[in-house]
C-alpha cells in the first residue's frame, strides 16, 4: 500500500513539473551540466546493451569505399568531413553532431553499427532507411574506422573516387548549375563510360538495358525496393532525370569482366545457371538473365561476384521490398544455400556480356 | 453379536473422547496458505481443484479454436481464415485438446480423488504434484499464445516430418511445439510416477487390490501407460530437435534417415494416449454407475481384466495409424489383430455398466444423463473403431473425416462426457453447493444433441471423399450439407459449454471443508466429511463400498476413531502401506507448502521456451536456476526418522524406511523404468533403422577403433566397484563417510569418463552426426547416456554434500539409495550403448 | 486376498506379457527377415511362435488354477480371464501370419 | 465428377464399398441392440433387468460374441487383402509414374519401349486395363487418394510405393491428396480421365498441338521471361522441371492442381497473382509484365492440347 502511494506521488509530481513549464526546452539554452552527464550516461549504457557483439572484417577496400561513398553524400553535411566542417546550421543543434574523427574511437564496431542502423532519440540522428540491409550499415563503420586517420586528399580519394570535381566559374556556381560537391554523382560509386565501379559491392551499370535501370530507380525512389545508400539518392530524383539516367547508362558499352572471385566454383555456378537445381526447385538463371531475356530482367554477366552475392543474400534473408521484382526473386533466392550463391555469383562475374549493340563486333 | 456399547470401546483403533487439542493441531499443520500465499499451497484438494481449473481452460480455449474452424468449413471457399491460420489452428486444436487438455484433465481429477478415495491425506510427493502442475500452466499458456504472435506450429498435432523439419517448417512454430509438448509430457511424468506411488503406497489400511476403487485402478494403468507411452513421444521430439538445431539427419531420407521413423515413434505413443485418456474416464463411470444406480459394480474382476488388457493391447496398435503406408501386409494383419483384441475389454466394460444399472435402479440425475450420453457416443465410436481396424476399409477411411468423426466419437464421448459426468458428481464433495441438475441437464441435451448433429454428418462427409485437414473445399462434390451441419452441431455443443459455465458461476464454491456431502449417498471414501486434512482419521477399509457396508464408518472416522486421528510427529503426514494388500508399514512425514518448487517449474518452462527461441544463455541461467530450486526444495524432503509412533489399535508404526520399503525407493524404481522406456525406443530407433537403411550402415560409416570401447567399459567397471564399495562403506558397522564421498566422486567421474570415450572414439573415427541417420543414432546413444549421468552427478554431489553436513548416513540413506539406484542404470544404459553402438556393426549383418 | 510378492504379479500378468512378447517377436521379426533374410524364414518363426505363446498361455492358465492362486479368487480369476483374452488375441495375429505371405507388400 | 467411396468404379474399391456397406449393416444392429439392452436396463421390468444384472450376461455380450463377429470379420479383411496381394502377382499392363510434391502431382507415362511423357495434374487411365502407379515425393509425405478407384497409398519421401489400378467404365473422377503436407494442402487434388484404351494409347501417344499465328506473340514472351526455367513445353524453348509440365495444359480440366477450372482469364489471374488463389506455391506472382503481356502468354498456353 506504501509502495501503490509512493508510486503515486512520484508521478504526480512528475506530472506538476511539466504542467507548469518550469523547464526550459530551448536548444539555445543548453542541458544543465548533470542533465547532459546522466543523458549521455543512459544513452551510452543503451547501445553497449543492445550492439551485436560480431562483426564482418572491416579492413575490406571495396566496404571502406562505399561507406566512404555513402558518408560524403549522407554523413558529412552534418559531422562534417576531413577538410570541410559540419554547416553551421547542424552546430546549433542540441545535442550538436559530433566529429566523428575524434568520437569513433570510443565505440565498438558493433555499438557503432547500432547507432547507425538504429539512430538516436532526441538527438536528430536519423535510423538507417532500410532496416534489412546491415550489409551497407557495415560499410558506413568499415569507413568510419578509417575516418580519424583521413586527410583531406585522402578522404576526396576515397570518397569522390576519380569522378572530377570541377565547381566551374562563378556563372555555374551563381546559377546553380553544377553540384560542387557532386553529392548525387552516379559515377562516383558506378563509374561512367569506360571505367567501372570502385568497388565490387555495387553494380555495373554499363549496357544494363533502359526498362531495368529506370525501373529499378523509381523502385528505390518509392521504397519498393530497400537500399538505404539509394533510396535517398533515387527519391530525390525527378521522373526525367531518372529516363535521362537510364538511358545514358543503357547505351555505354558493356565492361569487360574483371572480377577474380574468391568464393565459388565456377563450373557448380555454369550447372546451376543454366540447368538449376529442380530438385530444390531452383530454376535455371539464364532464362531471364541471360543475354536473350526480357528487358525487364538485369544482364548479370560481368556483374562483380561480391554484389552479386550480396544482393541474392539480401533476397534470401530480409524482407526485402515490395516491388514486382522483388515478388519473382526472392522466392527464388529464399531457396539458395550459401554456396549456391557463391558458386552462382562466380560464374557471372567470369561471364562477358554478348549481344549489345555498344559493344564493337 | 457385539453390542453398539462394546463397539464403541473395542474394537476401533482409537477411544473417544479425543484430546482437545488434537483437531486443532492436525488442522493447523494441513493448513492452506491464506491470500496469495495459496500459490505456494500443495495440497491436493487445492492444487488438483487448480489443475481441473487449468484443464478446463486449455478446454475452452481448443474448443474456440474448433469453432473458427467450423466457421470456415461452414461454407464451400470460405474467406474466414487464411491457409495458414488454419494450419496453425487446427494443429493448436488437436496439440492443445491432447496434451494441454485430455491428459492434464484426468491426471488432474487423480490429484483431487486419489488422495481421498484410497482413504490418505495427500499425495506421497505433495511438491512434485504441483511442480508438474506448476510447469504444465506455464508451459501450456506460454505455448498457447504462440497462436497470437503467428509464431505457432503449423505441421499438424502428429508433426510428421521432413514437412516439420527445418527444410519446410523454418521459423520457430515447430520448435515450439517440440520443446513446450516435450516439456509438458515430462510434467506429465512427474504427474504419473505420484499416481502411481500414491496408488499403491497410500491405500487406507486393509484396502486390498480386489477392494480398490475402480477409479484408483485406471487412474494407476494410467500412469503406468505414460511411463511407457510417453518415453517414445519425448525421444522423437528430442530427435526432430535435434534435426532442426543441429542438422542431426534422422527423417532425412537423402541422407540415411527415414520419415516412417518419426511415425512409429509418435504412434507407439499415440495410440496408447487415446486409452490413456480414455480408461480414467471409464473409471469415472465406474464410480458414477453404481452409486446412481444405488448398486455394487456388477462384474469388478471382470473390468479390473478389461483395464489390464487394454493397457497391455493398446500398445501393439500404433501401426493401426499407418495402414497407407506401404509397409508389407502380414504387419498390417498383425496390428488388424491386435486392433480387434483391444476392442473386446472395451465391450466388456460397457456391458458391466449396462449391468449394473440393471441390477439397481438407475437415478436420472445430470451424472446419469452425461453416463448414458457417453454409453450412447462411445459405442459408436467404438463401432467404426472396429470398421477402420479392417485394413481394407481404412485405406479408403484414413485421412478422411470418417476418422475426424470416429476419433471424436471416441474421444468425446469417451472422455469429455464422462468427464463432465464427474464434474455433476463430485461436486458436491468439493464444493459447498452441489451444481445445479437443472442446468446440467439442458448442458447435456445441448452437448448431446449437437455432438451428434456436428460429428455424425463427419462419417458421410469423409465417404463422400473429404480429406482431413483441408482448410477449404470446392463446392459441388456434396460436402456442402454435412459441413454446415457439423458447423451448426459446433456451435450446440459450444452453448452447453455455456450453460455449464454459467452452473459454474452460479453454484460452485470451492471449499476443502464443509462441502455439500455425500448428497448421493456414494460408497465410496471421497465422500467421508472432508477438511485440510482429508478425512479425520484414516479407516480399515474391508470392502469396496465401505460407506455402505457400515453406515457409522462416516461418523466414527470424522470423531477420529480410526487410524491417526491428529498428527503424531508434529508435521504432515500419512500412513504407507503395503501395495498389494495394504498393511500399514510406516508413517511418512509430507513437505508442506514452498516457493522452491513453483520457481522451479517456472524456471524449467523458461528454460526450454527461451531454448527455443534460441536465447541459450538466458536458457542455461533459467536451467541452472531451476535446478537450483529442486536441489533446495529437496533439501528438507528427507527427515530423520523420528522413532516409531503410535497410529491407535496398537499399531507403533516407524517413521522412515530404507529401501524397497521406501515409497521414494518405488518412485525412483518408476523414473528408471521412464528413462529405461525412453533408451528402448532409442534401442528401437536403431535397430529399425537398421533393417530399413541396409546401405547406410557400416562399414560405410567410419567405425570406432576397439581402443575406445574397451577403454569405455573398463571405466564402466571401475565406477561399477566404486558404486558396489561406496554403498558397502556407507553401511559398514564403523562407518568412513569420507570413504563413502570419495569413493562416490571416484565413480562418479568414472561414469562421466566412461561416456566421453564411447563418445570421442566415434568422434576420433571420424564420425560426425551431421553425417547420416546412422551416425546421427550413434551420438543419440551418447546424448541420452549423458543426461543420465548429468542427473547421477548432480544426485551424487547433493548425496556427498549431505553426508558431510551429516544429514545423510548408513541409517538416513534414502538420498544415497536414490542415487545409487539411478547410478546402477546409468552403467547399464552406458553398457547397453557400447554393445549397441560399437558391437552391433561388428556383427556384420 | 493374499500377498503373491514380485513373480507372483509376473505370473498373474502372464498372459498379456506372452501376448507382447509373442506381438514383437512376430513383428520384428518379419521386418528383420524381409530386409535382411529372406521371406520363408520369417513364416516359420512366426508359425513357431505363435505356437510356443498359445502352448505357454494355456500350461500357465491351467496351472494357475491350482498353484500360487489357489486361495484367492480375485487373482485366480482375473489371471484367468487375462490368459483367456491373451490367447485370442495371440490367435488372431497368428491368423494374420497363417492367411497373409510375409514381405509383399499389398498396393 | 465424384470423389465418393461409395460410387466406386474399379476392382478394389467395389470390393472396399461391399466391405463397407455390410460393416455398415452389422454396426447398425449392433448399436441398436446395445441401445436397447442400455435402455432396457435402465427403464426395462424387473424381471429383464434381473436377467441383464449378471456377470454371465456381461461374459455374453462382451466376450463371446465380440470374439465370434470379430474373428469372421478379421478373416473376411484378411482374405480380401489376399484377393489384393495375388491380384499383384501378374506384371501390370501398363506403369504410369507419380511424384506428389508441394502441391501438385508430377506425372509421367511410361510407354512398353521405355519412352516417357511428362504431364502433371491430370491422370489419364485405359479402361479395361490394368496400371501400375509408381508413387514417390521429392519433399514431403503426400498421400494419392481416389476413392473411386480404391484406397489411398502415401507418398513419401525416400520410398516408393506401388499402387495397381484397374477401372470399369470410362468416365472422370476427383482425387485428391489425403496426407496433410502444410501450406495449401487443401489445393492439391487432380482429375482423373478413364478413357477407352484406344483412345488413351492414342491420346499418350499424341502429338503436342503447336501454337497458332494468334499465339506467336504469347510464345515469345514466355519463352524469353523465362517461363521455361521452371515449366516444360514439348517442342518450344522450355525445359523446366521445377513446376508442372505445360506441354497440353489446355487440355486439362483443371489448372493449379484442380483448383481453378482451365481458362484463359483464369490462367492470367494464376500468372499475375497466383499466390492469392494458392498460397504458398512455388510460382512467383508476375506482376512485372503488361496485362497485354500476359493475356498473350494465357492465349498461348490455351492453345497447348
Amino acid at each position: 500500500m506504501a509502495f501503490v502511494l509512493l508510486v503515486g506521488l512520484g508521478v504526480a509530481a512528475a506530472f506538476l513539473f511539466a504542467a507548469s513549464g518550469v523547464y526550459n526546452v530551448a536548444a539555445s539554452r543548453g542541458h544543465w551540466w548533470i542533465v547532459d552527464q546522466f543523458l549521455r550516461f543512459g544513452m551510452e549504457n543503451s547501445v553497449k546493451a543492445r550492439a551485436p557483439e560480431t562483426s564482418p572484417n572491416l579492413d575490406d577496400a571495396d566496404l571502406i569505399r562505399l561507406g566512404a561513398a555513402h558518408f560524403h553524400g549522407g554523413c558529412a553535411f552534418c559531422h562534417g568531413a576531413p577538410g570541410s566542417r559540419p554547416s553551421p546550421v547542424v552546430q546549433h543543434m542540441l545535442p550538436s553532431p559530433p566529429d566523428l574523427a575524434e568520437r569513433v574511437d570510443r565505440w565498438t564496431d558493433g555499438e557503432l553499427f547500432w547507432l547507425v542502423k538504429h539512430g538516436l532519440k532526441y538527438a536528430g540522428m536519423p535510423a538507417w532507411p532500410a532496416q534489412d540491409r546491415d550489409d551497407e550499415i557495415w560499410s558506413v563503420v568499415a569507413f568510419l574506422r578509417q575516418l580519424p586517420d583521413l586527410d583531406a586528399r585522402h578522404y576526396e580519394e576515397l570518397a569522390l573516387a576519380e569522378v572530377q570535381v570541377d565547381g566551374g566559374g562563378g556563372r555555374e556556381l551563381a546559377t546553380a548549375e553544377s553540384d560542387p560537391d557532386g553529392v548525387g554523382a552516379c559515377a562516383r560509386c558506378h563509374g561512367d563510360a569506360g571505367r567501372g565501379p570502385q568497388t565490387k559491392l555495387v553494380p555495373r551499370l554499363q549496357g544494363q538495358s533502359r526498362d531495368w535501370l529506370a525501373r529499378s530507380l523509381r523502385d528505390y525512389a518509392e521504397g519498393a525496393r530497400h537500399s538505404g545508400i539509394m533510396q535517398p539518392l533515387a527519391a530525390a530524383l525527378k521522373p526525367e532525370a531518372i529516363e535521362k539516367l537510364a538511358t545514358y547508362y543503357a547505351g555505354l558499352p558493356p565492361l569487360a569482366p574483371d572480377d577474380d572471385p574468391r568464393r565459388g566454383s565456377v563450373e557448380e555456378g555454369q550447372k546451376l545457371a543454366t540447368s538449376g537445381d529442380p530438385g530444390a526447385e531452383i530454376p535455371a538463371c539464364i532464362s531471364c538473365h541471360g543475354s536473350d531475356g526480357s528487358p525487364d530482367y538485369p544482364r548479370l554477366a560481368g556483374q562483380p561476384a561480391r554484389y552479386l552475392s550480396a544482393q541474392l543474400a539480401a533476397w534470401r534473408n530480409g524482407k526485402g521490398g515490395t516491388s514486382p521484382t522483388h515478388a519473382i526473386m526472392a522466392p527464388i533466392a529464399a531457396r539458395l544455400t550459401d554456396q549456391q550463391i557463391a558458386d552462382v555469383s562466380a560464374f557471372f562475374a567470369s561471364q562477358r556480356v554478348v549481344g549489345h549493340p555498344g559493344l564493337a563486333p | 453379536m457385539t453390542s453398539t456399547a462394546e463397539r464403541e470401546t473395542a474394537e476401533l483403533p482409537n477411544p473417544l473422547p479425543r484430546p482437545r487439542d488434537e483437531l486443532r493441531r492436525l488442522q493447523a499443520v494441513w493448513a492452506i496458505p491464506e491470500g496469495w500465499r495459496i500459490l505456494s499451497a500443495v495440497n491436493n484438494s487445492v492444487i488438483g481443484y487448480f489443475y481441473i481449473g487449468a484443464a478446463f481452460l486449455f478446454f475452452v480455449l481448443a474448443g474456440v479454436l474448433a469453432l473458427l474452424m467450423r466457421v470456415q468449413l461452414a461454407v464451400p471457399g470460405n474467406l474466414f481464415l487464411d491457409q495458414e491460420s488454419y494450419n496453425q489452428i487446427f494443429t493448436m486444436h488437436g496439440t492443445v485438446m491432447m496434451f494441454l487438455f485430455a491428459v492434464p484433465a484426468v491426471e488432474a481429477m487423480g490429484v483431487l480423488l486419489l488422495p481421498q478415495m484410497l482413504g490418505a491425506r495427500d499425495l506421497p510427493f505433495p511438491r512434485l504434484g504441483a511442480f508438474a502442475f506448476w510447469a504444465y500452466l506455464v508451459g501450456g499458456l506460454v505455448f498457447f499464445s504462440t497462436l497470437f504472435f503467428d509464431m505457432a506450429p503449423s505441421g499438424g498435432w502428429f508433426m510428421y516430418p521432413p514437412l516439420t523439419g527445418s527444410r519446410f517448417s523454418p521459423g520457430t512454430g515447430a520448435d515450439f511445439w517440440l520443446l513446450g509438448i516435450g516439456f509438458i509430457e515430462i510434467s506429465a511424468i512427474a504427474g504419473a510416477i505420484e499416481i502411481i506411488v500414491g496408488v499403491l503406497r497410500t491405500r487406507a489400511p486393509g484396502m486390498s487390490l480386489d477392494k480398490m476403487p475402480i477409479f484408483a485402478w485406471t487412474m494407476l494403468i494410467f500412469a503406468v501407460m505414460i511411463v511407457f507411452a510417453f518415453p517414445a513421444v519425448i525421444l522423437a521430439t528430442m530427435m526432430l530437435e535435434l534435426e532442426r538445431a543441429f542438422d542431426w539427419p534422422f527423417f532425412i531420407p537423402d541422407r540415411g534417415g527415414d520419415a516412417l521413423l518419426w511415425q512409429h515413434l509418435f504412434w507407439f505413443f499415440g495410440h496408447p494416449e487415446v486409452y490413456i485418456i480414455f480408461l480414467p474416464a471409464a473409471g469415472m463411470v465406474s464410480m458414477i454407475v453404481p452409486t446412481m444406480a444405488a448398486t455394487p459394480l456388477v462384474g469388478y474382476r471382470l473390468i479390473v481384466v478389461a483395464l489390464i488388457a487394454t493397457g497391455f493391447f493398446s500398445f501393439g496398435l500404433w501401426v493401426h495409424h499407418m495402414f497407407t503406408t506401404g509397409i508389407p501386409a502380414m504387419s498390417l494383419g498383425f496390428f488388424s489383430a491386435a486392433s480387434m483384441a483391444v476392442s473386446v475389454p472395451s465391450g466388456i466394460q460397457v456391458f458391466s455398466w449396462i449391468a449394473t444399472m440393471a441390477a439397481g435402479r438407475l437415478r436420472i440425475t445430470a451424472a446419469s444423463l452425461f453416463v448414458l450420453g457417453f454409453l450412447f457416443i462411445f459405442t459408436l465410436g467404438g463401432l467404426t473403431g472396429v470398421m477402420v481396424a479392417m485394413v481394407p476399409f481404412d485405406w479408403q477411411a484414413h485421412d478422411t473425416y470418417f476418422v475426424v468423426a470416429h476419433f471424436h466419437y471416441v474421444l468425446v464421448g469417451g472422455m469429455v462426457f464422462p468427464l463432465f459426468a464427474a464434474f455433476y458428481y463430485w461436486a458436491p464433495a468439493f464444493s459447498r453447493r452441489a451444481l445445479s441438475e437443472r442446468l446440467g441437464k439442458i448442458a447435456f441435451v445441448l452437448m448431446f444433441v449437437g455432438f451428434n448433429i456436428a460429428f455424425f454428418p463427419m462419417h458421410i462427409a469423409g465417404l463422400i471423399g473429404m480429406p482431413r485437414r483441408v482448410y477449404t473445399y470446392p463446392a459441388g462434390l456434396g460436402w456442402e450439407t454435412p459441413n454446415l451441419a457439423s458447423t451448426i452441431g459446433a456451435f450446440m455443443i459450444a452453448a452447453g459449454v455455456l450453460v455449464f459455465l454459467l452452473d459454474l458461476i452460479r453454484h460452485l464454491r470451492p471449499t476443502v471443508g464443509a462441502s455439500a456431502g455425500n448428497v448421493w449417498n456414494a460408497g465410496t471414501l471421497e465422500w467421508l466429511e472432508n477438511d485440510v486434512h482429508a478425512a479425520r482419521s484414516v479407516p480399515f477399509v474391508e470392502s469396496r463400498d465401505p460407506l455402505w457396508e457400515d453406515a457409522r464408518l462416516s461418523a466414527d472416522v470424522h470423531k477420529g476413531r480410526y487410524y491417526l486421528p491428529g498428527t503424531v510427529t508434529g508435521r504432515r503426514e500419512t500412513i504407507v502401506t503395503s501395495a498389494i494388500l495394504a498393511e500399514p508399514q510406516y508413517v511418512v512425514r509430507l513437505t508442506g507448502p514452498g516457493w522452491a518448487h513453483l520457481l522451479a517449474a517456472i524456471f524449467t518452462a523458461a528454460f526450454f521456451l527461451l531454448l527455443t527461441v534460441k536465447l541459450v544463455t538466458a536458457a542455461i541461467i533459467c536451467g541452472a536456476v531451476a535446478i537450483a530450486c529442486v536441489v533446495a526444495w529437496a533439501w528438507d524432503t528427507d527427515s530423520p526418522s523420528a522413532g516409531d509412533v503410535d497410529i491407535g489399535g496398537g499399531i507403533r508404526l516407524p517413521t522412515y524406511a530404507v529401501g524397497a520399503a521406501s515409497h521414494s525407493w518405488w518412485a525412483m524404481i518408476i523414473l528408471m523404468a521412464v528413462a529405461g522406456a525412453l533408451y528402448l525406443s532409442y534401442v528401437f530407433s536403431y535397430l529399425y533403422l537398421w533393417t530399413v537403411r541396409p546401405q547406410d550402415w557400416p562399414p560405410i560409416a567410419p567405425l570406432a577403433s576397439h581402443a575406445g570401447w574397451i577403454a569405455s567399459a573398463a571405466l564402466l567397471c571401475i565406477s561399477a566397484a566404486a558404486l558396489w564399495a561406496s554403498g558397502r562403506s556407507i553401511r559398514a558397522a564403523v562407518p568412513r563417510l569420507w570413504l563413502t564421498v570419495g569413493l562416490t566422486v571416484v565413480g562418479l567421474l568414472t561414469l562421466l569418463l566412461g561416456l566421453g570415450a564411447d563418445v570421442a572414439s566415434h568422434w576420433l573415427a571420424g564420425l560426425r552426426p551431421q553425417h547420416s541417420g546412422y551416425a546421427a543414432l550413434v551420438f543419440t546413444a551418447g546424448f541420452l547416456q549423458a543426461e543420465i549421468v548429468a542427473a547421477v552427478c548432480i544426485m551424487g554431489i547433493f548425496a556427498c554434500v549431505r553426508i558431510l553436513v551429516g544429514l545423510t548416513d548408513g541409517r538416513r540413506s534414502v538420498v544415497f539409495d536414490n542415487m545409487v539406484l539411478l547410478w546402477g542404470y546409468g552403467l547399464g544404459q552406458g553398457a547397453l550403448g557400447l554393445l549397441l553402438t560399437h558391437g552391433f556393426p561388428r556383427l556384420g549383418m | 486376498m493374499r500377498s503373491v510378492g514380485t513373480l507372483g504379479i509376473g505370473l498373474w500378468l502372464a498372459g498379456p506379457i506372452i501376448w507382447a512378447t509373442h506381438f514383437i517377436i512376430v513383428y520384428a521379426s518379419e521386418s528383420v527377415a524381409c530386409t535382411r533374410l529372406d521371406a520363408d524364414s520369417h513364416s516359420l518363426i512366426a508359425g513357431i511362435a505363435t505356437i510356443i505363446a498359445l502352448a505357454s498361455i494355456a500350461f500357465i492358465a491351467v496351472r494357475s488354477r491350482a498353484g500360487r492362486f489357489r486361495d484367492t479368487a480375485f487373482l485366480r480369476t482375473t489371471a484367468l480371464t487375462m490368459n483367456l483374452l491373451a490367447f485370442l488375441a495371440v490367435t488372431w495375429a497368428g491368423i494374420a501370419a497363417v492367411l497373409l505371405p510375409s514381405c509383399t507388400g499389398v498396393g | 465428377m465424384n470423389q465418393s467411396v461409395l460410387e466406386p468404379n474399379g476392382a478394389e474399391a467395389e470390393r472396399i464399398a461391399d466391405l463397407a456397406l455390410m460393416l455398415f449393416g452389422g454396426a447398425a444392429i449392433i448399436f441398436f441392440g446395445v441401445m436397447a439392452l442400455a435402455a432396457a436396463s435402465v427403464w426395462g421390468g424387473v424381471s429383464v433387468r434381473r436377467a441383464i444384472a449378471s456377470e454371465r450376461m456381461i461374459v455374453a455380450a462382451g466376450i463371446a460374441f465380440p470374439v465370434i463377429t470379430l474373428t469372421a470379420l478379421l478373416f473376411y479383411s484378411l482374405w480380401l487383402m489376399r484377393a489384393n496381394i495375388q491380384g499383384n502377382a501378374t506384371p501390370p499392363a501398363g506403369r504410369i509414374e507419380v511424384a506428389a510434391e508441394q502441391w501438385w502431382w508430377r506425372i509421367t507415362y511410361v510407354e512398353p519401349d521405355g519412352r516417357r511423357i511428362s504431364e502433371a495434374n491430370e491422370l489419364r487411365l485405359p479402361v479395361g486395363r490394368e496400371v501400375e502407379l509408381v508413387l514417390t515425393s521429392p519433399d514431403v509425405i503426400h498421400s494419392l487418394w481416389i476413392p473411386a478407384i480404391g484406397g489411398k497409398l502415401d507418398m513419401i519421401p525416400g520410398r516408393t510405393n506401388r499402387m495397381r489400378v484397374s477401372i470399369d467404365g470410362p468416365g472422370i473422377y476427383r482425387g485428391q491428396c489425403a496426407e496433410y503436407c502444410g501450406g495449401p494442402h487443401a489445393l492439391m487434388a487432380f482429375d482423373v480421365i478413364a478413357l477407352e484404351a484406344t483412345e488413351f494409347d492414342a491420346w499418350v501417344r499424341g502429338d503436342v498441338a503447336g501454337g497458332s499465328t494468334e499465339t506467336v506473340r504469347g510464345r515469345g514472351i514466355f519463352e524469353e521471361s523465362g517461363c521455361g526455367s521452371c515449366h516444360a513445353v514439348r517442342g518450344a524453348n522450355a525445359s523446366g522441371l521445377v513446376g508442372p509440365d505445360l506441354s497440353r495444359v489446355g487440355g486439362r480440366r483443371t489448372i493449379a492442381a484442380g483448383t481453378l477450372p482451365t481458362s484463359r482469364e483464369n490462367l492470367t489471374r494464376f500468372i499475375v497473382d497466383g499466390q492469392s488463389i494458392k498460397p504458398g506455391n512455388l510460382m512467383p506472382p508476375f506482376g512485372l509484365f503488361a496485362a497485354e503481356d500476359v493475356d498473350a502468354i494465357s492465349a498461348y498456353l490455351m492453345s497447348l492440347q
